[in-house]
């Protein structure tokens, strides 16, 4: 199957259920069977195949196609076993808009596609009205967007060396900038609606975004990965040690899960930085965790959050061992990948990163509270997403080898 | 199956007659009533029954028993490369707490009886560190002139330490309120260890004949001697001679022995 | 005629930059149309160049059409964004002709222009009119710049740079400001 | 039995919990007969398949896909561990009353405890093992979140240390598979990891470490079953360390300095334990105690020390199940508890640590002076005990929790079992010692002796006459009519002239105290309390550093980037 229908089928689903808004189960069926239809179309491309119908050369990587799986199943979760008071169809339309922004940014074939993209995909997210200004809504994508030009405009024309180098740097501060991850963090406003705040970039998009990005670096700037890594490596560190221990003392609940992403994005900086199979697989581990649990995680916490009545029954102790990355959950498979990459790259970093990862306990042990007493369907969905993160700490081989690893 | 059987009649006969139990009451029987006499000025023995048949003394009796069969007595049913200095030296340490699991006003300076034993065990355990060995009466044969100071120095500490665990200096337990002296069943079941484990430990292993007996008990005999003798002395001069001694001489002592230890074994090496 | 078309295309930036109102966002947004246009012509060919002119020529259109109408070029307080422009251009002027070396200085230029001031556009605190003109424009550089490769992109990625200025410029004006 | 047996000592604990948490979730009320039934099946089938054939049993299923394999191996290291985890944990999930999620984590809380020991490489073990740390905080949790528990971020410390030990080892020698790791791997460096996650693992410190401070909780059910299944995971580590190091250390001083350690844990803990103001505070010190013992004899580094420390082990086994069912009240079995953790003659405790003291004196090299330390330190935890029978009995746990007969049952098992030493010692601890020293001959003796380099212990031919002398003297003073009678401490009762202890005793003074003993406590209070001064708090101003990265500032962003373009061509 061509990347195309991919791409084309989710578009075509978010379209339909925003003309339907009218009509909720019109528009959520709609949008339902294209969606279905798309992640469909996703499982069945071919990885790697490149479909040229468009002039595009479009095609998906394995990796790419892995994730775009895995945040179909984490929409799929969070529409279906959503709270009541969130109205499932406008979570499906904004849902399936960014399935098919991720896709299409999967399959690009080039830098710039995914830049237009990207630029197309802030621009509609920013057009759903925020409490935030359309200018403060849009700096940071828009950063993403210029820095990567300016990346490709570096790395292509003829010049000095160092002009590759600029190229890196671009590159990883526009990859960061398009994320929110430090040093260009987005503007978060805790009271925001989900799908207008900056959380879509951190925990949907950004993935696949960071997957696709790092692609075309590789053929943009091979002789540069050294450079490449060394920063992401850099920054990985420091959106780890700031995330983790901002999530632990920021005042603000919602603002300490954004903190949180940014901590989890820290360890997936570092995994790609390091450039190995180990570091590789560590870093797909991690988003696993982040788009099918801690995304969904964050969408049933908002409601507790507002209420303000933290808990402490059994199921927050379990999300909370679960964000902290303990056994059994995916986040200790990764970090002993992790581990064991820095290890062959230069011990002393294997040694940061494991101080480092002492520092995920206390913000975790208050987000994990932070999600009250889920009941009815958010009890299940916080249920199945420990369970699949429980499935993919334990056997992480299969979810592995979907990507490519 | 009879190999299992006769090893168990030999140490039953060991722990209950000889060395055991039966030796222990009249050793430290005898040594018990000549210490009521030196230090109270009369002879005293058990006057009923009842002041025997107590758990404290039954336990007591039976660590004494386990440590007197570790001792290198001629004639001791209980084979040579079965005895060993540890069990000796823990479970008379056990002997000197038992009380204080009745209650803490029955020890007398516990705090400072603890350092005693510490002292006691180093005594007892410092000149096995060299020789690798814990049979006592490889110990009692060792006379390499190297470790001879060790040796001596040892078995010096062992006699300084040695009134105090068998209650013979003048300290006596806050809770004591007896005006009429009484027989020490406890101390007397320990008499026969201490004094027969010093004998197996610092000096050469006596011969299973009548002579080598005699000389064992003989040796045993003296260092009870001894031990009333000190015990007497301390008597005389009073409850803090007797404190500073142990406190500023004894355990500095110790420390020396500790030292004299480590050299050794650093120029044995 | 390629230096000229990248001047222009400075121009047309730097219009956008000193603007609030929507005629001289929409000359602005039109001077980078009609630049990129032309250097689209000369490196990729006629389809691109069209795509360009359709793209930015609708996104020109609709900012004509909407926001208050006057020119606003450099409103008071406009010192820094002179000095950004410049500060912009010459910049891009050095490292696309002196750093860059090899043909295309123009589109390099050009490109590193709008880039540069652009972005400096929507990261300043600026009216929802002025961001997605700027933001149209960029969808425009970002093809163009794509042109800097020895090898030509194609024309897809400037009908697809088009179609994201033409949505761009779709979007209502009204109600996208927070609170 | 098929080599798929291996996976039952696993699986069964992991179904009980299951099905415990079905019908939980079902609404029904599925007690504590499904995951005792499934922690006794688990044991059972772990003696079926070790005892018959006694040699090793290896299951292979592949990558698990972070490096680690799903191998298992059943040896003599695994039965005795396991073991060590499935006894305590199969009596009080048996006998101790909890709800079905405290059920269903402590079940899992087995399986996983299990699946550690039996996991044939180091990051396997680190999976499981460090399950096993999640399941018992999130137990102890839901017990009682504010009562103490061991600090997660340290267990989770102790894993993820070992996870990366088990990565260098497969970085330099291609293996972490415990019987496979090439000799030279095992630097000092890794060992001193994979040692520190032990320590950390199984609270092994001088300092009042999680084995002390769960027993101050206001139950004990939750904390029996985290003792019992972790605990014993960091000393299995340095038991396989051995393995990986073909039969030693990568050093001996790594060996001495452990040893010494040991000694220090015991030092410290006899230390509080004789100044304890209940006797519920002393009983929570009686496992470190012997834990540091154990640390000890294991670090020695010779088949005698490490047989001495596993059966040390195996006596922390069978207290973490009595520990836990004793009542607070004083009596026969506190009475018989502590005498049997003390290493009173002859139990079991006594002819382990005379083994052990034994074998640091035979290891040669001055290890004999940690001998003379170790004999100092039991003294003082003896002195410990013989003072906690007369202490009041502090907090109580609820009486529904705690089962005396079978804490006492337990407590004469181990005094009993003395006798049996050289029986335990050839099955429990020999495998395990040949398994991971194998080019050391293993110990002599029998079924009747211990023998170690220089001496027998002729446990059964001296113990069992000893046993039988005993309950003669005790029958012949009254004490078992006497404490029948009056429910308390048979010594106090039993006609002696000094008052008894009254039933609640008066507070008694420690045997000594150590001055500054708390200043490292006041130190860790000032630190706490510490404050950026008020007129400089407007330069550490954390609120506005956050402000500032998080304001989304363009020339902050600006100026990131130049920084990072300098970095890059500096």
């Amino acid at each position: 199957m061509e990347p195309e229908l991919a791409v084309g089928l989710p578009a075509v689903g978010s379209v339909c259920a925003a003309f339907l808004r009218a009509r909720p189960r019109a528009a959520l069926l709609a949008a339902g069977v294209f969606g279905l239809l798309g992640v469909a179309a996703v499982i069945l491309t071919s990885p790697g195949a490149t479909s040229d119908q468009l002039g595009l050369g479009l095609s998906l990587s394995p990796e790419s196609r892995a994730l775009l799986i895995a945040s179909g199943a984490a929409m799929a979760l969070t529409v279906v076993l959503a709270p009541l008071a969130v109205e499932r169809a406008t979570l499906l339309t904004w849902g399936l808009a960014g399935l098919a922004g991720m896709a299409a940014i999967a399959a690009a074939g080039s830098l710039e596609l995914v830049i237009l993209v990207v630029l197309v995909l802030a621009v509609l997210q920013a057009a759903a009205g925020s409490s935030r200004s359309l200018a403060t809504r849009l700096r940071g994508p828009v950063l993403a967007a210029a820095l990567l030009s300016l990346a490709a405009v570096c790395a292509r024309a003829e010049g000095p060396q160092y002009l590759q180098r600029f190229a890196a740097v671009a590159l990883v501060a526009g990859l960061s900038a398009a994320l929110g991850t430090l040093p260009y963090m987005h503007d978060f406003d805790p009271d925001e609606r989900t799908s207008t705040s900056p959380i879509p970039w951190i925990a949907f998009i950004g993935p696949v975004l960071a997957l696709a990005v790092l692609a075309r670096a590789r053929e943009l700037i091979p002789s540069e990965g050294g450079v490449l890594g060394a920063m992401m490596i850099g920054l990985g560190l420091l959106n780890m040690v700031w995330g983790c221990v901002a999530s632990w003392r920021t005042e603000n609940g919602a603002a300490a899960w954004h903190y949180s992403f940014i901590a989890d994005w820290g360890l997936v900086l570092c995994g790609l930085g390091l450039a190995i199979a180990d570091g590789q697989s560590a870093a797909i581990l991690l988003l696993y965790g982040i788009v099918l649990s801690r995304l969904p995680l964050y969408l049933w916490s908002r409601q507790s959050l507002r209420e303000k009545r933290p808990n402490d029954r059994p199921i927050n102790l379990l999300a909370a061992a679960m964000l902290a990355g303990a056994a059994p959950f995916a986040g200790f498979a990764a970090r002993v990948l992790l581990l064991r990459g820095a290890t062959q790259l230069y011990w002393p970093l294997a040694l940061a990163i494991g101080l480092a990862l002492l520092l995920w306990l206390p913000p975790s042990l208050r987000l994990g509270r932070s999600l009250g007493l889920p009941r009815g369907r958010q009890a299940w969905g916080v249920g199945i997403a420990l369970a699949i993160n429980v499935v993919i700490g334990l056997y992480p081989q299969p979810f592995l080898a979907l990507a490519g690893l | 199956m009879t190999q299992i059987l006769s090893a168990l009649a030999t140490h039953s006969v060991a722990l209950v007659l000889y060395p055991g139990l039966l030796t222990i009451a009249i050793f430290g029987g005898a040594a018990e009533v000549a210490w009521t006499r030196v230090a109270k000025g009369q002879w005293v023995l058990p006057s009923t029954v009842k002041e025997l048949r107590s758990p404290v003394v039954a336990t007591v009796a039976l660590f004494a028993m386990l440590a007197a069969v570790q001792v290198a007595a001629p004639f001791n049913p209980v084979p040579s490369e079965e005895r060993n200095v540890i069990v000796a030296a823990m479970v008379l340490a056990f002997t000197v707490w038992v009380e204080l699991a009745l209650t803490v006003d029955l020890v007398p300076a516990p705090g400072l009886l603890l350092v005693i034993q510490f002292c006691w065990l180093l005594a007892v355990l410092g000149p096995a560190v060299q020789p690798e060995s814990l049979r006592p009466q490889v110990l009692g044969n060792v006379l390499v002139s190297a470790l001879l100071p060790v040796k001596v120095a040892s078995g010096f500490l062992y006699l300084l330490c040695l009134p105090a665990l068998l209650g013979l200096w003048p300290l006596t337990p806050p809770g004591e309120r007896r005006a009429r002296p009484r027989f020490d069943a406890v101390r007397a079941l320990c008499w026969f260890p201490y004094c027969g484990l010093f004998a197996t430990l610092f000096f050469t292993p006596s011969a299973d004949d009548v002579p080598g007996l005699l000389r064992f008990f003989g040796i045993t005999l003296a260092v009870a001697v001894l031990g009333i003798a000190a015990g007497a002395v301390m008597l005389r001069r009073g409850v803090e001679p007797a404190r500073g001694l142990y406190r500023r001489a004894v355990a500095p002592y110790a420390l020396l022995l500790l030292a004299l230890v480590l050299v050794t074994s650093f120029l044995m090496k | 005629m390629s230096a000229a078309a990248a001047f222009i295309v400075w121009l047309g930036a730097a219009l956008l930059v000193l603007s609030e109102g929507r005629r001289a966002l929409a000359l602005g947004m039109a001077l980078i149309t009609v630049g990129f246009a032309v250097l689209a012509l000369a490196g990729v060919g006629a389809l691109a160049a069209s795509a360009i002119l359709v793209g930015g020529g609708f996104a020109a259109g609709r900012r004509f059409r909407s926001g208050p109408d006057a020119w606003g070029v450099m409103p008071s307080g406009s010192t820094a964004r002179v000095v950004l422009a410049a500060a912009v251009g010459l910049p891009a002027l050095w490292i696309s002709t002196s750093v860059m070396t090899g043909p295309g200085a123009p589109l390099r230029f050009a490109a590193l222009s709008v880039l540069g001031l652009m972005t400096a556009r929507v990261l300043t605190p600026s009216e929802p009119p002025a961001v997605l003109t700027a933001l149209a424009a960029l969808a425009l550089s970002v093809a163009a710049a794509a042109g800097v490769a020895g090898t030509s992109p194609g024309p897809a990625v400037y009908v697809l740079a088009a179609i994201a200025a033409v949505g761009i410029s779709l979007i209502p004006v009204r109600e996208l400001d927070g609170a | 039995m098929p080599s798929l047996a291996l996976l039952a000592p696993v699986a069964l604990p992991l179904v009980a919990g299951g099905l415990t948490a079905a019908l939980g979730l079902a609404g029904l009320k599925p007690g504590r007969a499904i995951v005792g039934a499934g922690a006794w099946v688990a044991l059972l089938v772990l003696l079926l398949l070790w005892l018959p054939i006694r040699s090793t049993v290896e299951l292979t299923l592949g990558p698990l896909g972070f490096g680690a394999n799903l191998d298992l191996r059943l040896d003599g290291v695994a039965f005795a561990f396991g073991l060590v985890i499935l006894v305590p944990s199969a009596i009080l999930l048996t006998l101790q009353p909890r709800t079905w999620q405290e059920g269903t984590l402590a079940a899992l809380g087995v399986a996983a405890a299990v699946l550690a020991v039996e996991g044939s490489g180091v990051l396997l073990t680190a999976l499981a093992g460090g399950t096993a740390a999640t399941l018992a905080v999130i137990h102890l949790d839901i017990e009682d979140i504010r009562a103490p528990r061991p600090p997660w971020g340290a267990l989770l410390a102790a894993w993820l240390a070992l996870s990366w030990a088990g990565g260098i080892l497969q970085v330099v020698g291609g293996t972490a598979v415990y019987g496979a790791v090439p000799v030279s791997a095992l630097t000092v460096p890794v060992f001193a990891l994979l040692a520190g996650a032990a320590l950390m693992a199984s609270g092994l410190f001088p300092w009042r470490g999680w084995p002390a401070q769960l027993w101050s909780r206001p139950s004990l059910r939750a904390a029996g079953m985290a003792v019992a299944t972790l605990y014993p995971l960091g000393f299995y580590l340095l038991v396989r360390a051995y393995e990986m190091g073909d039969g030693q250390y990568p050093q001996p001083v790594i060996g001495i300095l452990l040893a010494c350690l040991g000694v220090l844990v015991s030092l410290g803990v006899a230390v509080r334990a004789q100044a304890a103001v209940t006797r519920r505070e002393y009983l929570g010190e009686v496992i470190p105690g012997l834990g540091g013992f154990a640390l000890m004899a294991i670090a020695i580094g010779t088949p005698v020390g490490l047989v001495a420390g596993l059966v040390v082990l195996a006596t922390i086994g069978v207290l973490a199940a009595c520990l836990p069912l004793l009542p607070d009240r004083a009596g026969p079995p506190t009475l018989l508890t502590i005498a049997a953790a003390a290493g009173v003659p002859p139990g079991l405790a006594f002819g382990a640590l005379v083994v052990a003291l034994a074998a640091t004196f035979e290891a040669g090299d001055f290890m004999g002076l940690i001998g003379v330390a170790g004999a100092a330190v039991w003294i003082l935890f003896m002195v410990a005990a013989a003072r906690a029978i007369g202490l009041p009995a502090g907090r109580g746990h609820p009486a529904i929790e705690t089962f005396p007969r079978v804490a006492m049952a337990l407590a004469a098992v181990l005094l009993i079992a003395g006798a049996a030493l050289p029986v335990v010692v050839t099955t429990f601890a020999i495998p395990a010692q040949t398994d991971v020293m194998p080019r050391f001959a293993g110990l002599g003796g029998g079924l009747t002796s211990v023998s170690t380099i220089q001496t027998d212990l002729p446990a059964l031919a001296l113990f069992t006459p000893l046993l039988l002398l005993g309950l003669i003297a005790y029958g012949i003073t009254g004490v078992f009519g006497t404490q029948r009678a009056a429910r308390r401490e048979p010594v106090a009762a039993a006609g002696e002239q000094k008052p008894a202890a009254p039933r609640s005793a008066p507070p008694r003074p420690p045997v000594f105290t150590i001055p500054g003993l708390d200043a490292p406590k006041h130190w860790l209070d000032a630190v706490r309390r510490a404050a950026v001064p008020e007129q400089y708090r407007s330069i550490v101003n954390p609120r506005a550093l956050e402000k500032a990265a998080a304001g989304g500032r363009p020339l902050l962003w600006l100026a990131t980037l130049v920084a990072l373009a300098y970095a890059v061509n500096r």
